[in-house]
């Protein structure tokens, strides 16, 4: 049965029923025990499985993310958490160097089945340290998932998935989200493919690709586009790390026009992956250079009001993108 | 410094124990404009006056000023996410810490910075990231810097009890034990981290004991006592000035309200909030300048109403400064 | 006066020079001083200018960079070293968080000039986490320079100029070009320009764009190429943030045709960036789609010599995608 | 376990001092079959015979053996990059071990690590990745989920002096600590960090006092008698076994070789390579087990030539064994 709910009530509902399915699932990180987190995504959960599998640790993203490596070589199936992308530092080396690689390295020896939650995003007024993307330093790097879920039925059912895939995952939640994003959720447990973006309106004039809070504004501005006689297809990413080149490229080669909508800064971002595997299987296809309206190329987010408005990507900035392609 | 006042009422009597009024009296309107300051910083989010948060040092001040009150002006503090006093405690004009909170044109760093993680350049308190412990490696490399000029500066850093379980704060006390640097690594124990309890973060009992994990110095004390923790910090600064070493000051205390303001805190039990209000350091300090006929109630209003003062100007200041410009946001990226 | 001299005694020189010229200069981190370092870049320096200018750290790389940061918050120019690329993990918040957004959080209130000296690179044996290039987790970042030199000339000049600049600096020195690059160096000091790239061969018919060690291996196929009628022009990017676009587009535009050449894995290297830049600006005067030749998208480098010849991008076959672009 | 015998000549005489001569000569035996694999491993890559680097662990055999010789199938190791010899300890078959320095197919990873970055997933040996203090992380985890398991079964991880200084180092053994795991750090202090001094890695004199910032049990041994860092090691296990938490085993020992292979050690002073020397773990162990009348001549060559005679055939099985095929290099990326 279907319900409406929110984003994190969705996170957190596949926490609930999958740690409850299966006793190797535990999760730690900071304050998401006692607290259930800060934005309270772990909510009841230390209430109802206990310390031992709801684990306030320590203030040290590097044990936390090596701790649930360690553990996961005995059999659990740990869901670590970085309490801000932002401070996901101190565990990038166990993330990348050990999590993905760990398999590798191992000729299969070891497999590392991890899903690290993060949260990420700007546009709450966090300001710098609390709104960053740094989701492409490990979308660059093989061995491990990175996924970006914009709904609550995909959040739910890509986190129980994740949990259950044998790879180390990054989840990142976008907290704009948390609490904006409704929509029907099944009550039950369900899984969603965790290497299939999603074609989330069909349209034959343009492609716009995005991903995470963007996705919403992109569907609004492609409604108004609508009314102004423009098609666009949205196509939500779901997944950076491996890109569904497929579902891309075929969107793509349809419209002939490409936007591309992320809130990262513009160099490097995932856009430009995107125009690289478009421009590469593409490239006989489009009438227009495959777009990127994106965060400027300074540090995300400035705190101030006007600052953190003028960084934001919003439905306007979005409106004005699709213009220009379309006049193209 | 004129007559010297034998402190009778405060715990581990030591020769440093004789300050004259005019330090007491400070020491204690420092805290006092701290606690106001602060107070009046969570109304004006309450207000919503201001947007992003704010972590209160409200409980916390005896360690604060304390440990910084009687630095020199080429010293340095490397403040963390609830040290936005320590720029009023470095004598940062009240107008640019308001004009912080509201992310106006006239913060020190024109709206870039959270409202809490206020720096004061040109008063060498360096501009804090989130990130936690950072502060710590960055203060290290200051007085690192201060130590191979020759200079007889000392640095002092805050942090929580949370912070010294992640790995730099071991790499910044370990760098500064080699090269015996003029650090002084001011903790402050509230007994949470967040919403994690001491039992969660540490085995440790006392955390002066993480400088055992280096060989320098360590020392714990009663961090809403004023007194000890000026005499232990005075102790630390001049062995540091003096080239003998770092120092890692633990100070006891409590953080009287959630992690910031969105935090309800409903972590924590009653009881023992209510227990460390009453352990509040200023009215203990007031009853101790009291007792040596310092401080009468007079005198207690009229403090508080210049700083009432003082705090209606600057608020005012910042609500008249104006946001930054939006362009603001692509100035500063490159030198 | 110019000799012929390598690519490390160019950076060895460099030291030295800069050094003796500027008492601001220090350098720390692990083996760089009585050991001169792994590879001997900094031998002599420790000699010369004592333990206090030439500081062989504790085996902390946060540390390294954190001492690095407060000490140029005083006033020296310090020149801290990663060993290696691949342990640059427990220094990723203080070069990201720390240096590159110290001056933007303060507005300017605070500079942080330091030279960040890393060594990077595949080819030469050593295998998974002796071999990698994460370039792009920093050439995301804004705020941060990210150096490539590919010659002994530009390794002296490039070095030089980015001690002096005022922004941070990542310097990222090829493992494989240390001894096997030789050039002509002059003795005296002098600065390269650091947000230029350089054409090192002109030609019509395709543009190469590449950097570090890849750049002599192109620069062979470009001649060979030469013998079988296609004229390459080869352009070495030095600085890969922020990257040179001018140079690079007009290259692009003239020649209709563009190879990206780096060692990197495909995804997200440096490569995708310039497919994007190209996209958007010389979009109506390619022929054919821009072409990417990579390390392939597994972890950098698996050690067995089959496995490191199969991961690295070699000379032959350069030439074959210089062929099959010059065939499009 | 039969006659018992009196540790007579190792220092820190203590109640489990009485070992089997079964055991005693176990761990001579394992004592000399490292030093003999190590030793083979260097004239192998002196002869070219294959690619890479190796890290040699001559000297430190009574670090290595006496704190993993009695470890069960059921434990784990988690070795570091000096530590290709813990694979042997282990028990895992010398062929493997040597098809992984060179590289071949039948190494437990199929060519894709270094030679020295040995695992063997079966007998529970982390593989490891060059990453300093990486592996202390991972073992931390495994000891944690193997308590919450509610098995007994420990974890012992290696690392050098070097390695106490990297922030990762402490937030494992913190973790430990709050957690009371089955974890043994064994930090063989072997005096440098590649080429840098003790005295410029850290200001303390022993590094079982890094323990002592976490709250945890720290001991320090002299890590070139065989005897004292077995009962060190056997009571740190057995406490880890019980519930009782980690322990930091220091073992004060000596690196002969350079760092690697490519490393001549020209930063080190002759009379202290050749002071160290002349403590070699072995003889005095030979000394001690001659004098207990359970080793003599005869038995020593024998010994060796039992050796002698598996390295040649390993090193056959190595040479035979094929390189992997060059699309190998895209297996196990994922899952
Ligand atoms: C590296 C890092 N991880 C997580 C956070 C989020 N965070 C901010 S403050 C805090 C708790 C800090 O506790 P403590 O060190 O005791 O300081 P207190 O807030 O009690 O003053 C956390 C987890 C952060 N800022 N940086
Ligand atoms: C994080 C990290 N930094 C640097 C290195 C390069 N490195 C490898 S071993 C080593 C020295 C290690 O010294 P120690 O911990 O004493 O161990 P030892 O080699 O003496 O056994 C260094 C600097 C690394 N592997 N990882
Ligand atoms: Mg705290
Ligand atoms: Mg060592």
């Amino acid at each position: 049965m279907a319900r409406t709910i929110t984003f994190i009530d969705a996170i957190n509902e596949a926490l609930h029923q999958e740690m409850e399915r299966d006793d190797r699932v535990c999760i730690l990180g900071e304050d998401l025990g006692m607290g259930g987190g800060v934005f309270k995504a772990t909510a009841g959960l230390y209430q109802k499985f206990g310390e031992e599998r709801v684990l306030d640790s320590p203030l040290a993203e590097g044990i936390i993310i090596g701790a649930a490596i360690g553990a996961s070589l005995v059999g659990f199936r740990p869901v670590p958490e970085i309490q801000f992308a932002d401070f996901i530092g101190d565990a990038v080396d166990p993330i990348l160097q050990q999590a993905a690689k760990l398999r590798y390295r191992s000729a299969g020896g070891f497999t590392c089945p991890i899903t690290i939650r993060v949260c990420w995003g700007g546009g709450t007024g966090g300001g710098l340290y609390h709104s960053q993307e740094n989701t492409v330093w490990f979308a660059h790097e093989p061995g491990i998932r990175v996924l970006v879920p914009s709904t609550p039925y995909d959040a739910k059912g890509m986190l129980i998935a994740a949990i259950r895939d044998e790879n180390p995952v990054l989840f990142f939640e976008h907290k704009k989200l948390y609490r904006t994003a409704k929509g029907e959720v099944p009550e039950d447990l369900y899984t969603v493919p965790l290497d299939k973006a999603s074609v989330r309106r069909p349209g034959r004039d343009m492609t716009v690709l995005t991903y995470g809070y963007m996705t919403s504004l992109v569907m609004n501005a492609a409604e108004e586009m609508s009314k102004r006689g423009v098609e666009a297809e949205v196509v939500d990413l779901r997944s950076l790390a491996p890109l569904d080149r497929e579902t891309i490229v075929e969107s793509a080669r349809k419209t002939s026009r490409c936007l591309i909508v992320h809130e990262d800064t513009k160099t490097l971002g995932i856009g430009a992956e995107l125009v690289a595997i478009l421009n590469e299987e593409a490239f006989d296809y489009l009438d227009a250079p495959v777009m990127r309206l994106t965060g400027p190329d300074i540090p995300p987010v400035p705190f101030s009001p006007p600052l953190e408005k003028f960084f934001m990507v919003d439905e306007q900035k979005i409106l004005a993108g699709m213009e220009k392609l379309a006049a193209y | 410094m004129a007559t010297k006042v034998n402190r009778a009422t405060a715990v581990g009597e030591t020769s440093a124990s004789r300050l004259s009024p005019e330090l007491l009296l400070g020491l204690y309107r420092m805290m006092v404009k701290c606690r106001m300051c602060d107070e009046k910083a969570r109304i004006l989010f309450r207000q919503g006056k201001y947007a992003g948060n704010f972590y209160s040092n409200v409980g916390q001040e005896a360690g604060e000023v304390g440990a910084a009150y009687s630095l020199r002006d080429d010293d340095w503090v490397a403040p963390s996410h609830r040290d936005w006093t320590s720029n009023i405690i470095k004598r940062a004009p009240l107008k640019y810490c308001f004009a912080q909170l509201y992310g106006k044109a006239d913060s020190p760093d024109r709206g870039k910075s959270t409202p809490a993680h206020m720096g004061y350049p040109e008063l060498h308190v360096i501009t804090p990231a989130s990130t936690i412990a950072a502060q710590l490696m960055i203060g290290t490399g200051v007085a690192w810097g201060l130590r191979r000029q020759g200079k007889d500066s000392v640095v002092v850093s805050f942090c929580g009890d949370g912070a010294t379980s992640i790995g730099w704060f071991h790499e910044a006390l370990n760098f500064a034990g080699v090269h015996q640097l003029p650090m002084i690594y001011v903790v402050q124990n509230n007994l949470w981290a967040e919403s994690v309890p001491l039992r969660l973060q540490t085995a440790l009992k006392n955390l002066s004991d993480r400088a055992k994990g280096h060989g320098i110095a360590g020392v714990s004390v009663d961090g809403n006592d004023i007194l000890d923790v000026y005499e232990a910090a005075t102790a630390a600064i001049a062995r540091a000035r003096n080239g003998e070493g770092p120092t890692v000051l633990e100070c006891k205390t409590y953080r009287w309200y959630g992690h910031s303001e969105i935090d309800p805190a409903k972590y924590r039990m009653k009881e023992e909030v209510e227990e460390w209000k009453r352990k509040d350091p200023i009215p203990r300090f007031e009853k101790y300048l009291a007792e040596h006929k310092l401080l009468d109630d007079e005198q207690k209003k009229q403090v508080r109403d210049e700083i009432t003062r003082e705090i209606d100007e600057a608020v005012e200041f910042a609500e008249k400064s104006p946001y930054p410009a939006p362009e603001e946001a692509l100035e500063h990226v490159w030198a």
